[in-house]
Order: structure tokens, then C-alpha cells, then sequence
């Protein structure tokens, strides 16, 4: 096992923000709890993105300011939200047609693993002793079109979530199509795990080692 | 910024394809985007599939689409209106395919081919011709056959009132198959009697959210089909 | 062939008053065209009563006047209504969840033939030369909790609608309940077609000549 | 007269039987009916089947119903929150039992249940675990799982402004699973913060038409279950 400095590579912030280029202006994208939440403060201003949440509005805007948030205005990771003018409301059904239909652009998820086929691993760890949830998750990666993942590139001990085969439960099978880590930017190519871009003062060896599959090097 | 308005009705319809689906929304004429399908009829595209309720009324809307030869197939519920000869002509001549399909499996065919649903199973047609060339499976000691999504290229539908983000409101029953509609084409062209600023739709109101709406254009004052047909009007 | 003189019997106006009289108050109904179309104006008042019209509307109300009507508010026959305090609007799929899952209460069709299990032929004589259209019968008869049918006991050529099997194609198997014509009031029992009522000054005999299968007198 | 108005949260659960399968609406705090949940402890039907998009917060409401012991089998997609033991204690030591469903398949599921769909095909789940003991099928290419609709004896609800017909409007991201809830339980019971006079809601912005709608219940300042928390409250 290969430890990880978090101090070096890109930080929570920056890989939000790296992910967050990647999002045309125009997009419908949902997402995800934790780290693909920060997305949304760093799309390009001339970008207009209308964000969706499962649990029923397109145009989640950002949190309230404290006077002004209503416990039954909220994104599907339980916390207030605001709408914005043009925003639309509905029922959980209909919000899993956009999920479902395809009409959703881009959702952004965080990951335990992610294989070199794209299989996604992101809600259990299979330990017989949790509460197993899902939520959305597997609807997500079924239905929308392009689906990344950000996520620290390994564990808090030093384990590669990008590896050759899922070894925790599945959440979807190969659904992902690019990574964000703290180290890099990678696609799910046709040779496997595709290098798309380092972080700065990141070499392709210290990715490599810290990759549990091969790793394709930029133009390889 | 996210703007889905469409000057004119010509190049909201340019891109049909000859062969194209085509869902058009409305329950008689009631709904029916009649400048759509005008600018339709204009644009020349052929070979159509159609999905409608209904076949058109008098020599306008859909029935001047489907007398200008342009639709080589229907997926309809009731293709016989009052006043209409047109698609029985056709009908009976064998130059137009019918797929008829219950009104209400109709709905919910659109309605999962806009969710994501390849088939469900529904109650409707056992037992009766309508049921030839389905699966029956029984569920619960009740038998029920297996019905597909329906999706299309495009849809052309019809409402009151549309911001730039593509949100919706109707009129009444001109509502009906609008909506579902709007989930499972491809592209969805709608032409609204007004577009407001975003923010002027009452989030609690929306009914067709812009997410399925690919295109707005503005026709103020929208024809009825049944006063072009007492006026004797035929299209084009 | 028995011919039926229709200055006898029930009026279409009576059939539909008799009708009327089996809505019980609260109910949610759906009225096919023709005959039962004019059930709604002969509710008892003391009785509220619920009009759904499958293109989307829950709480229809009468006709408009002729200065009111919009074009863009009619019933599945395409005729202009009006919509009462309380009504609710919704799209076609959203209709007929309300058909399909059982929720309305009864609904009231005419027909071209019943058989003496409650078979249903409504939608087609089988001409091929005929255009086909079902609308939304099917759906109905497959859904509604109680099928009621209002026709003429015969044809306008004197041939039996009640018949012991459909020669037309059916709309659904074993679907009515109870038909109302201008002879009798009769429902489909265990022993074939149950006659409950007839209309003033029709005997037994005068009806059982014009259908075409077992009818089962009154207390039989 | 039509009039679905109970007086009291009691009467409005009073015919809850043992044994009974009750959907609960709400997405978190988000539509859920705490003061029906209470009046349903009080009331004392246990061994029910619950179906909830989660298993509820702190000792209120629906957590407060699971500790009550009153609950069999959860079916639910999310389980697990921020700040409560209440589910978890009871699933690891098996005094529970759980169905879990994608979220997208549980709102379709109930859907289905309330529309007469027996089943239906979904892409959700197919190859990993939760695709277990489900039918796979394939449809142009892509392979699906069987899934079969959900229906309840009661479903309790929340919602903003009723009217004696049972017509409902929500508020905001409450309205979640609400509208499909009401369509497929048998009884469907509803508290609103508000009933007003037929007419005063807009018939194009009802959401739940009053046809689902079977008792409707007025609690005019509903609590926040985060508010409770906040106070250390617990039920009973």
C-alpha cells in the first residue's frame, strides 16, 4: 500500500473546480452528496447550468442565508436549499422520469471504487453490520447520459479506489465515464483507465503506483 | 444564458427529417399546435410516423398533414372525427398504415418511453383483437399484456404560456398528451401563446418543466381547428 | 327477427333517469357518449356526484352557454363543458391512472352487443372497410370498478343486443355489471342475463323474445 | 355534499388494522406527516409494513413509530440518517425487517400500484446485488429488471392546502412522494395545513385531485421534525 500526501494534488475545492469545467453552459446536471456539491460555485459565470435534485426541483439554486431557509425546501442530501426564478417543483416520480428518460446532461457522484471498465462502487461496503442504503444512486448512473465521479484517488489508508475490478458491491456497471481525483483527471477508455491530465507537481509514476489497474499515459 | 426561444415557426421545424416520428400533442383540437403543423406541411418533410389521439378534422392541422401525402403512418387511438374524410380515404386506398392503440395505453406507451421504461404490463386489450401479437402474463391471478415505450424525434405540442428556460402551462383539457409528450421525443418544439420572464410561472404550477423542452416559439393568437373549418379554410 | 316498437319502453331520457338513480352520492363517474352522457343531468340533487372525462379533467359541469364555451375545455367527445368549482386539471397519462388503477367509481358506456357473461362490444362491427377506433374503452372496461351500459334493447333492425356470445370484437371479457334499456333494467348474473326491472307496460315475454339468451325472470 | 374533512387526527387513523401496509410521504423532514405518525402510535396498530423513502430522524415521528416497535418491515431506499440509532439498533439485532429499492424504482413502483401497471422493466439495479431474485430482460439491447408495482391499505400524507374534495397543493420539495403515495394506497388520508373553499385552488395547479384523496385533516402549524430534534423532543 501506497500512502497518499493530501497535501499535495489538488484539494476538495480544486477538484471541484477542475470537474466543474467540464460542464457546458446549458446543462440539466445533478449532484451528488459531498465533494460533487461544490461543483455548482465553480461553473464559469458565463455558464448557465440548471441543477436538479431527486427529490423533486430543477433549478436548486445555493443554500439560504439563515433568515430564510424552509425545512421543506431541500436537496437530496437532506440540507436547504433556495430555488431559482424559473425553477419548477414536482413529485418523485416525475423526477425519476428525468433521471430514468436520459434527460438529466451530467450527474457527478463520489466513489469507494471505480473499476477500468467504469463499474461504479459508491453505496455499500458490503460489511453484513451496516444499514445498507442506496438512495438514488443506482437510478442515477442507469439513466443519465454522462456520468463522473470525484473522489480522493485513495482511501484515508492508503488503498487505490481506482482498480481493476470492484471488489465492494456495484452500483452500476460500466457507467462512469471520467474521474476527478486529488492526483488526476481520468477517462474510462477502451484500454482502461486513460490519464486526461495531472495535477500540478503530479507525476505519471505517482499516479501509477497509486492506480490498481493500468493506467494509460496522456496520448498513449 | 439558457434561452429556448425560436423566432419563427419555420426554423423551429426545419430540422424534421422525411421518416421522422412525430408525436403531435392534442385530444381533437383541443391542444393541436396548428401553426406547427402548417409550418410543418411547409418544410416538406415526408414519410412521416405520426402520433396523435386523433386523425384531424375538415383539410387543416393534422389532416392537411396527413392529405399532403406526408405521413406514412399513424399510432393512434380514434382515427374517426366528424366531418373528416380525409384519413378514411386514405385508410381505405391503403396509402396510410394505422397502429391503433387504446387511449389509455397510448398515454402510458409515451409516457415510458419518456421515463426510461422499455414495457410495462397493463390490463387493457385482453381478451379483445387489440391483444393479437402482445405477450399475456398473468399477475396476481389477473391477466395483463405487455405493452413498449414509445419515443419519437420530435414532438410538436401546444401551450398557453412558456419561459426561456422551456417551462409550461396549458389551457385546460388542451393539456392532454402535451406533457408526456414533451418526455419522450428527442426534440420537443412547442409553440406558446406567451412567453413570460423566468420566475413569472409559479414553481408550484409547472407542468411541463423545461428540462423536456428543446425549443418556444410565440404564436400570439393560435387558430382553433374548428373555426378554420367553419370559415371552409383548408391548408395550405 | 322481433321487431321493437320504440314508442313503448323507456325513453332515451327515461333510460337515462333510470340509471341515474343507481349513482350513489360521492361517486366518481365517467360517461361514455351518447345516452349515458345525458345520466349527469339526472342525479338525484341531493346527490354530489364526480365527473371525469378522460382528456384530463376531474369535475366536469354542463355544457357552456354559447358565449362561454372554450374550445379548449371539452369531453372526450369533443363537445365544449364547463369545469366546476373544485375540478382539477391533468395530462392524459396522469388520466388514466385514474381509469387503469381503479379509482373511478362507475362508469357508463353504450354498447353494440353484451353477452350474458358480461362481454362487451362497443368500438367495432369488424367491417373491414370500416376504420377502426377504440379510444378509450378498452382502457375503461379494463379499469373502472363498475361498467354500466345504456343501449336500445335492439338494433334499429330489430336483431338482439343481449346475446349469448359477441359475434362483434369485443372491448373486454366479462366487464358489465348491469344494462339499462328501454325495456328493462338487467344484470349480468351467475345464471346469464338477471332481469331486475322492467319498463312500464313490458311484460316478461316482451323482452325475453328480444334477447337472445337466457333471461332469468325477476326472483328467479 | 362531498366532504372529506375528519375532525381529528384519531378518527382520521382510527381504522388502521394490525398487519396493515401504510405508505408515509416525506424525503427526510421534507412532507412528512408527523402529527398522522403520532396519532397512528397512539392509535396502536402494530406489525404494519411501512413503506418511506427513509427511516426517519431522532425519536419523532417516523423514527418514533419504529422505536414504538410497531414496525415489521420497512421498504425504503435510504435508511440511514444523520443523528438516529433508532433504525439501525433495530435492524442488527433482526427486530426488523428491510426491502431496499433504488429510490428512482420506488417512486415508479408506487406509481405503478396507483396506475393499474402490474409490473414494468427498469435499467436501475441490473448488475449489481440488488438485482437479485428480479427477472432480467432485454430490450433493443439493453438488459432491464423486472419490477412489480406497490399498493398500500393507508398512505399518510402532508400537504399545504386541501379543499373539501380532497384536492391538494404542496409546499416546495415536500411534495416528494406525496402525489404518487395517494394514488396507490386503498385509503389515503392527508393532513393539510390549510382546507379551503372549493374553487379557491387553481384547477391547473392542483397536484394531488381529490379522486386519491379519501380524508383530509387540518393541522395548521405541522412541526419540523429538525425542530423537535433541536428541542430534545421525543414521542410519546
Amino acid at each position: 500500500m501506497t500512502s497518499t500526501d493530501r497535501s499535495i494534488g489538488w484539494s476538495r475545492e480544486e477538484m471541484a473546480e477542475r470537474a466543474a469545467l467540464d460542464i457546458p453552459g446549458g446543462s440539466y446536471v445533478n449532484l451528488g452528496i459531498g465533494i460533487p456539491e461544490k461543483v455548482a460555485k465553480c461553473v464559469p459565470t458565463d455558464r448557465e447550468v440548471v441543477y436538479h435534485t431527486e427529490n423533486g426541483l430543477l433549478g436548486m439554486g445555493p443554500s439560504p442565508t439563515s433568515e430564510h431557509g424552509d425545512p421543506e425546501l431541500i436537496n437530496a442530501g437532506k440540507r436547504q436549499v433556495t430555488a431559482i426564478p424559473g425553477a419548477a417543483y414536482f413529485h418523485h416520480a416525475d423526477s425519476f422520469v428525468m433521471i430514468r428518460g436520459g434527460h438529466i446532461d451530467i450527474c457527478i457522484l463520489g466513489a469507494m471504487q471505480v473499476s477500468r471498465t467504469g463499474d461504479l462502487a459508491n453505496w455499500s461496503t458490503g460489511d453484513p453490520d451496516a444499514v445498507p442504503a442506496v438512495g438514488g444512486a443506482m437510478d442515477l448512473v442507469a439513466g443519465v447520459r454522462t456520468v463522473y465521479v470525484i473522489t480522493q484517488h485513495c482511501t484515508k489508508d492508503g488503498r487505490p479506489k481506482l482498480v481493476e475490478a470492484c471488489s465492494y458491491p456495484l452500483t452500476g456497471r460500466a457507467v462512469v465515464k471520467r474521474i476527478y481525483t486529488d492526483l488526476a483527471v481520468i477517462d474510462i477508455g477502451t484500454g482502461g483507465f486513460q490519464l486526461v491530465e495531472l495535477a500540478p507537481g503530479i507525476g505519471f509514476e505517482y499516479v501509477r503506483e497509486r492506480t490498481d489497474a493500468n493506467l494509460v499515459p496522456m496520448g498513449g | 444564458m439558457i434561452d429556448k426561444e425560436i423566432s419563427t415557426l419555420g426554423q423551429a421545424v426545419a430540422d424534421v427529417a422525411d421518416g421522422a416520428t412525430v408525436m403531435i400533442g392534442g385530444f381533437g383540437e383541443a391542444g393541436s399546435p396548428i401553426e406547427l403543423i402548417h409550418a410543418l406541411i411547409d418544410q416538406g418533410a415526408t414519410d412521416l410516423t405520426v402520433v396523435n389521439n386523433n386523425a384531424g378534422s375538415g383539410e387543416v392541422g393534422l389532416a392537411a398533414l396527413l392529405k399532403a401525402g406526408r405521413v406514412a403512418k399513424l399510432i393512434c387511438s380514434f382515427p374517426r372525427t366528424a366531418g373528416s374524410s380525409v384519413f378514411p380515404d386514405l385508410y381505405r386506398s391503403g396509402r396510410i398504415s394505422l397502429e391503433l392503440v387504446p387511449q389509455g395505453s397510448l398515454a402510458e406507451r409515451i409516457r415510458a418511453g419518456g421515463a426510461g421504461i422499455p414495457a410495462f404490463y397493463t390490463p387493457t386489450t385482453v381478451g379483445t383483437p387489440l391483444e393479437e401479437g402482445k405477450e399475456r402474463r398473468t399477475f396476481g391471478g389477473r391477466d395483463y399484456v405487455l405493452e413498449h415505450g414509445l419515443t419519437a424525434d420530435f414532438a410538436l405540442i401546444k401551450c398557453l404560456r412558456a419561459d426561456r428556460y422551456g417551462n409550461l402551462v396549458y389551457n385546460k383539457t388542451a393539456r392532454n398528451f402535451g406533457p408526456v409528450m414533451a418526455t419522450a421525443a428527442a426534440t420537443t418544439i412547442v409553440q406558446a401563446a406567451d412567453i413570460v420572464e423566468a420566475g413569472e410561472l409559479d414553481p408550484e404550477a409547472v407542468v411541463t418543466p423545461g428540462i423536456f423542452v428543446d425549443r418556444v416559439v410565440k404564436v400570439e393568437n393560435p387558430a382553433h381547428e374548428s373555426e378554420l373549418i367553419a370559415r371552409g379554410e383548408t391548408y395550405p
